[in-house]
């Protein structure tokens, strides 16, 4: 039986998925993705095989996604991820009509139709305030575990109205307002509160459609998914592969092309 | 029907911290009450509206004047590069905190223009451009704006279901005239005892103005200009300054406390608007030609006016001069174009008076004032300490 | 004999410098920060006592600088970081006219008269890719260390375009030019270098004056002297090594020392005029 | 037959086009170097029709400062105006002009000569402003032609109602003040019939620009409403008035005549037909192009036609019997539509969708331009509101390359496509 698989290259991590023909996840992989991007996608396709248990040539059909998709030098096509998250979204979470994906440097918001297919979509443009990069940053400045950050927030009784959330400057504002005396677990939910605040303007623009769903690394901060929640006033879907979404949807557009080869259904590039 | 209360008879601080919170609270509180009490509201965008015309229909003329909130909704209908009143002052109306029966909006600028068409998209009620003239040298500026003058009065008598005689003009004219009158005398406290009333304290005198009826502004001012007068408070070795850059988006009150502990803003540009014409306005003749004869006669400037007669730098000096201020606070919002256009050709100006200036932006969102803080204390250190 | 001191509160080290009347440096200490800044301060104070070996009555005037002179409770004024290391700068080469301070997160210009006062300054602007912590990603991304930032960057031949103003963004810039293959010897010299445009842009804004001194943290990376000399087409002043740390504190006790002796000359004025003399 | 007709007109209005603007640039060097009065005009309300009575060279700086990003040399100019005092988030063609007076009028096609009159408009309120600087460099006398635009959506008024007369009487006063103002600084008399000639030619150039952007209505297109319409609208302007511009637009409908009757398209991919609203991206303006040319993507129709012609696409014909009267109307009715976007945009975009045959509308608000970008989120809204229609919106500058970021601009236009084909493929 044919296999498909998705390789997403991300600015700080790549992800590949391995999936058989009735769209069932056999492997995954997922490493950093470091200096070198073409050997960061191979190593993850194979620890994704390994992961699987499938031969390469058992593969029928490669896509390769993210930043660094035209470095999957394997792959036989490729698709944005902006339209993978979307279709590995629906794919888990039918009834999703909107995607919110949070990255390391970027905050998409997704308007998908039944099938996965993209109606509108939107991305923070002109700054990367408040996208995932800034939690880590915030978590060096702090000395507290990434993944804590949401915990401790929640934690917070009057949170701290805070509106500079650039990356850059994290580190000086924490300080500033530990100076100023402020609990940790305020500021921290005043951080959270200001970046749910960006990322619902960004998912107005497509106009929020239930089911949302919520895609990305920073989907494993209990902190952002609580106050995604409590800003759109119903739960969002979190998939334990969230983080793979991404390389998903590749594999499946990959599954498609394996699938009807006769139509052309891909919807990557003709080269 | 009074819709600021409870400040009669009390302690001048007492009245101020009341003041602050009325004017931070984003949910417009005086503006609530006087639609609770059946009555229409006129909001209009900085710089200058005659609120004359809106007065004399009995309606409340409010200047809307953004919020330190968060455009949530007001984000999605606009692009990146913008001024946050902008984005702010559409998100009071789309969170439902202010309600209005008309909006008007200058076009001072190019975002500002777009405003009147956005929110016109959103909103059922009429939502106008005014022009002002922006060739205030043309011959024909004065009717022409008189002939615009009138057309708002006929759209505000829509709104208002009634007509608006010039006899109510002319008795909102003198009710306006009074306030003015009343800043001014505010603004030579700053002036000649600037020990006696901060920045802070007497911008919120100000700024509530625009959210309440002017005769309730009148009869505050009344009130409490004496008692500002007998405070007794020690002159500090303080820097006089001038602030400019506040004629459109508001500084948070947080960044004007933040100059006031180093500094005596001893003049500014904040909320020019209300200043905008500088003497009394003619109450006999036909009342709209005198309000379009005194905004173009007998004004102040801002960077969104062109006047061939009112070289922006030369005024600046001129405040700076009048003031007896010894520095110049030269801010601007961001993303203000016509802000920070200006601020080059005032530095310039004041590098060839030799007066010392320091340049900044502010955001009426900010909340950390480390930045600002830091470059004030530099330049006053360095300035003062010679 | 009065001696001063200077301290300066940074967010990760805290130093102190006490100068002799003569302004000849007695004594310095330096220390981590931490949460509790007041405890720092008089830690690096008693440190420079040590090293000078002094007590603290022998302090005539203390003055503190930094994020956090504010919790100096036993300085007899402050001033910012600004005003201090500008004077730090000319204390060390009196000829200085513009100063940069290149730290983690920000990047100011200063330009100074002949009498050390700051005559204008500007700061990076909230959005700027131009500062050490910058550098500092790049490497890491690219799997280098720190000090392997100098070395990598001179194998460069063409440098790569490196424009973004968001610091992030410039970092994706990055990604893409090693998606397209550049080398990273090329991205790291075009970080470099588009950190170097920033600080003269900077300068420009304070009207370039020679002579040039170069300050602060960025100082860790020995090649940037030398490019911002290359880019300026003059001589950079550095600090030496063993103060580079020290040059807040430094300013800020030569400002004290200042303060001192204008109260004493004072005082020696009215003297003598009661004196008659 | 057609095939040699093709060979003489086919790409002619490009050859031309860049003959003309060489000649123009030069003629402009040559009034730097001699001294003869030249007017800063700008592309809304330049007035050429009275200015060109008194034989002013026009310079318009917005066309100066463009030309620098498409020679890849701009950064340079924004750097020196940054250097200088302007903050990076102002208007880029302000700032490069600013370094073009700097470098006095050295510029990358010659050199430009200084103002003896600058006539802005409010149509952009960064006009004004602009002029304000050469004011300060050369206390130079500065007109501000101010046009009274639409109170309020559907509030435009007509010949016939007060409220028009009142704003056409405004205007044309202050026509009249320039007028006198241009006698003043030429010492020479205003020649009427001189200007009835002017906008005899003008006629014939906008009747000209309204059946070349309607001939793109054909399949395939005939020209790119992003980069040939680019060069035929600096020709609009740029010589709006002259015997010149009326020849060239003349042969151009020709061409566009021509190239329509013959199927002969400007790609002979063409997969996607797209509207374009907003400013071009003129530091990587081929490259920008080539990411939608990639996926077969033309554009066919731009709104930077309509108002960077000053509002000619709106068709107004000058009364040559009495000229200034319908001078005064003809500015009133195109600069107002022109700076009038806002409030009409969003249908004006609707109804050309069947008749243009557009499968998508790109959207490109600008750093630099607050006039044009302000309301394009929200107009995207009522459009999508209204009708269903794919759309992309994408941010970066046409100036200043430092906010435009290739990798971001692909990764979006990519997606935008992928949405376009998978809509295809669910159509079959």
């Amino acid at each position: 039986m044919a296999y498909a698989a998705g390789v997403d290259v991300g600015s700080t991590q790549t992800k590949a998925v391995v999936i058989d023909e009735h769209g069932r996840i056999a492997g995954r992989a997922l490493i950093d993705t470091g200096a070198n991007v073409v050997v960061a996608a191979e190593t993850a396709y194979v620890q994704a095989l390994a992961d699987a248990g499938v031969q390469e040539q058992e593969v029928g059909y490669v896509v390769g996604t993210g930043y660094g998709r035209y470095r999957v030098t394997f792959g036989n096509a490729q698709v944005t991820e902006i339209s993978c998250h979307g279709r590995g979204a629906v794919h888990l979470f039918p009834n999703t009509r909107t995607v919110v994906d949070m990255g390391g440097q970027d905050t998409k918001a997704i308007h998908v139709g039944p099938t996965g297919d993209i109606i509108d979509f939107c991305m923070n443009d002109k700054c990367a305030a408040g996208t995932g990069r800034f939690l880590g940053a915030v978590a060096e400045a702090l000395d507290i575990p990434l993944a804590e950050l949401g915990v401790i927030a929640l934690r917070s009784e009057k949170p701290i109205r805070i509106t500079t959330t650039c990356t850059v400057f994290a580190e000086s504002e924490v300080l500033a307002w530990l100076g100023r005396g402020k609990k940790v677990e305020d500021i921290l939910m005043g951080i959270h509160r200001s970046m749910v605040s960006r990322s619902v303007g960004l998912m107005r623009r497509v106009g929020i459609e239930p089911e949302v769903t919520f895609t990305g690394g920073v989907t494993k901060n209990i902190g952002m998914v609580r106050g995604l929640n409590d800003a759109l006033g119903f739960e969002v879907n979190v998939s334990d592969e969230a983080h793979f979404m991404g390389a998903i949807g590749a594999a499946l557009f990959a599954r498609d092309h394996i699938l009807s080869s006769r139509v052309p259904t891909s919807v990557a590039r003709p080269q | 029907m009074t819709v600021l209360d409870g400040w009669q008879g009390q302690a001048l601080d007492a009245v101020l911290s009341d003041l602050r919170d009325a004017i931070e609270d984003a949910d417009y509180p005086t503006a609530r009450r006087w639609r609770e009490g059946g009555g229409k509201i006129v909001g209009h965008f900085q710089v200058y509206f005659p609120e004359e015309i809106a007065h004399a229909a009995g309606l409340l003329p409010l200047k809307v004047r953004g919020a330190p909130i968060e455009p949530r909704q007001a984000d999605a209908r606009f692009g990146s590069y913008l001024c946050s009143i902008l984005k702010t002052s559409l998100e009071l109306v789309l969170s439902k905190r202010l309600e209005l029966d008309l909006f008007v909006t200058p076009p001072i600028c190019d975002a500002a223009r777009n405003l009147a068409a956005v929110w016109g998209r959103n909103f059922p009620y009429p939502c106008e451009i005014l022009y002002l003239p922006q060739n205030a040298n043309s011959a024909q500026a004065v009717d022409y704006l008189r002939h615009e003058y009138d057309r708002l009065r006929r759209v505000i008598e829509e709104v208002a279901g009634r007509a608006i005689a010039d006899d109510d003009l002319r008795r909102s004219i003198v009710v306006f005239n009074e306030n003015r009158r009343l800043l001014r005398d505010l603004y030579a406290i700053k002036r000649e005892t600037p020990w006696r009333l901060a920045v802070d304290e007497a911008y919120v005198l100000m700024s509530i103005g625009g959210s309440i009826p002017r005769e309730e502004h009148n009869a505050l001012l009344r009130a409490v200009l004496p008692q500002i007068a007998a405070r007794t408070r020690r002159p500090q070795d303080r820097l006089r300054v001038v602030f400019e850059g506040g004629f459109c988006e508001q500084p948070p009150l947080d960044l004007l406390r933040t100059i006031a502990q180093s500094c005596y803003v001893v003049d500014d540009d904040l909320l020019i608007g209300m200043r905008w014409i500088t003497e009394d306005v003619e109450t006999s003749g036909d009342p709209l030609h005198s309000l379009a004869e005194a905004y173009l006669e007998r004004s102040s400037y801002s960077p969104v006016q062109h006047d061939l007669r009112k070289p922006k730098e030369q005024m600046l000096l001129e405040r700076i001069r009048s003031s007896g201020a010894g520095a110049a606070i030269i801010t601007a919002a961001k993303m203000c174009e016509p802000g920070l256009d200006e601020q080059v050709a005032y530095a310039s100006a004041l590098d060839a008076a030799g007066i010392p200036y320091f340049v900044s932006e502010f955001e009426e969102s900010m909340t950390s004032f480390e930045h600002l803080q830091i470059q004030l204390e530099t330049f006053v250190e360095n300035v003062l300490f010679a | 004999m009065t001696l001063t001191a200077g301290i300066d509160v940074g967010s990760t080290y805290t130093k102190a410098v006490i100068l002799e009347a003569d302004g000849r440096i007695a004594g310095r200490g330096i220390l981590k920060t931490g949460f509790r800044l007041a405890e720092a301060a008089r830690g690096a104070l008693d440190a420079a006592l040590a090293d000078a070996g002094v007590r603290e009555e022998d302090i005539g005037y203390l003055i503190a600088t930094g994020y956090g002179r504010f919790q100096v409770a036993f300085a007899d004024v402050h001033v910012t970081d600004l005003t201090a290391a500008a004077r730090g700068a000319c204390l060390l080469f009196p000829r200085t006219r513009t100063i940069l301070d290149v730290g983690g997160q920000t990047m100011k210009a200063t330009r100074v008269d002949a009498g050390a006062k700051v005559r204008s300054f500007r700061l990076n602007d909230k959005c700027a890719a131009g500062t050490g912590a910058f550098l500092e990603k790049t490497a890491r991304y690219l799997g280098y260390a720190t000090e392997e930032i100098g070395p990598l960057a001179a194998m460069s031949k063409s440098p790569a375009a490196i424009s973004g103003v968001c610091a992030v963004f410039a970092e994706s810039e990055v990604i893409n030019h090693l998606s397209q293959g550049t080398s990273p010897s090329d991205i790291m010299q075009g970080a470099i270098q588009s950190l170097v445009d920033r600080s003269i842009q900077l300068m420009r804004r304070v009207q370039l004056e020679p002579e040039y001194t170069l300050v602060g943290g960025i100082l860790r990376f020995e090649s940037m002297g030398r490019l911002l000399a290359g880019r300026l087409g003059a001589a950079v002043n550095l600090p030496p090594a063993d103060l580079v740390q020290f040059v807040g504190a430094l300013g800020a006790a030569g400002l004290a020392r200042q303060r001192v002796h204008r109260t004493r000359t004072a005082s020696e004025d009215a003297g003598r005029a009661a004196s008659g003399a | 037959m057609a095939d040699q007709l093709s060979n003489t007109i086919v790409g002619r209005g490009m050859t031309s086009g860049s003959a003309l603007f060489r000649a123009w640039f030069d003629r402009l060097t040559a009034a730097a170097a001699n001294g003869h009065p030249t007017a800063y005009v700008f592309v809304m309300g330049s007035l050429a029709e009275i200015l060109r009575v008194f034989d002013f060279e026009l310079s318009f700086p917005e066309i100066n400062s463009l030309q620098t990003a498409v020679r890849r040399v701009a950064h340079e100019y924004l750097n020196q105006a940054e250097d200088y005092g302007y903050s990076p988030d102002i208007c880029g063609y302000v700032k490069a002009d600013v370094a073009v007076q700097l470098r006095k009028g050295a510029h990358p096609m010659g050199t430009l000569p200084p103002p003896a009159l600058a006539v802005a408009t409010n149509a952009c309120n960064t006009y004004v402003k602009w002029a304000e600087i050469w004011e300060r460099f050369y206390h130079v006398p500065v007109f501000t032609l101010d046009v009274p635009g639409t109170r309020r959506a559907d509030g435009q008024t007509w010949p016939g109602d007060p409220d028009f007369a009142a704003d056409c009487a405004y205007v044309a006063a202050q026509i009249g003040e320039l007028v006198a103002l241009c006698e003043r600084i030429t010492h020479r008399r205003f020649d009427i019939d001189r200007l009835r000639e002017v906008l005899g030619h003008a006629n014939a150039m906008t009747t000209a620009w309204r059946r070349v952007i309607a001939l793109n209505r054909s399949r395939p297109a005939v020209f790119s409403a992003l980069t040939e319409g680019t060069v035929y609208l600096g020709v609009a302007n740029g010589f709006r008035g002259t015997v010149e511009g009326r020849h060239y637009f003349l042969d151009l409908v020709e061409e566009m005549e021509h190239k329509a009757a013959n199927g002969l398209g400007t790609t002979d991919n063409e997969r996607y037909r797209l509207a374009f609203v907003g400013v071009p991206c003129y530091p990587i303006f081929r490259r920008f192009n080539e990411m939608f040319s990639e996926w077969g993507g033309v554009f066919v129709n731009s709104t930077y036609l309509w108002f960077a012609s000053g509002g000619a696409d709106l068709g107004f014909e000058y009364d040559l019997r009495r000229p200034l009267e319908s001078l005064a109307e003809g500015v009133l009715i195109s600069v107002r539509h022109a700076m009038d976007g806002m409030f009409h945009q969003d249908r004006a975009i609707a109804e050309i969708l069947d008749p243009f045959h557009i499968d998508g509308v790109v959207y490109h608000p600008i750093k630099s331009c607050r006039t044009v970008s302000t309301g394009l989120a929200d107009s995207r809204r009522a459009l999508m509101a209204r009708v269903d229609m794919p759309s992309l919106f994408i941010e970066s500058d046409m100036m200043d390359k430092r906010v435009v970021s290739e990798a971001q601009l692909k990764n979006r236009i990519d997606a935008f496509f992928e949405g376009l084909a998978s809509r295809r493929l669910a159509a079959k």
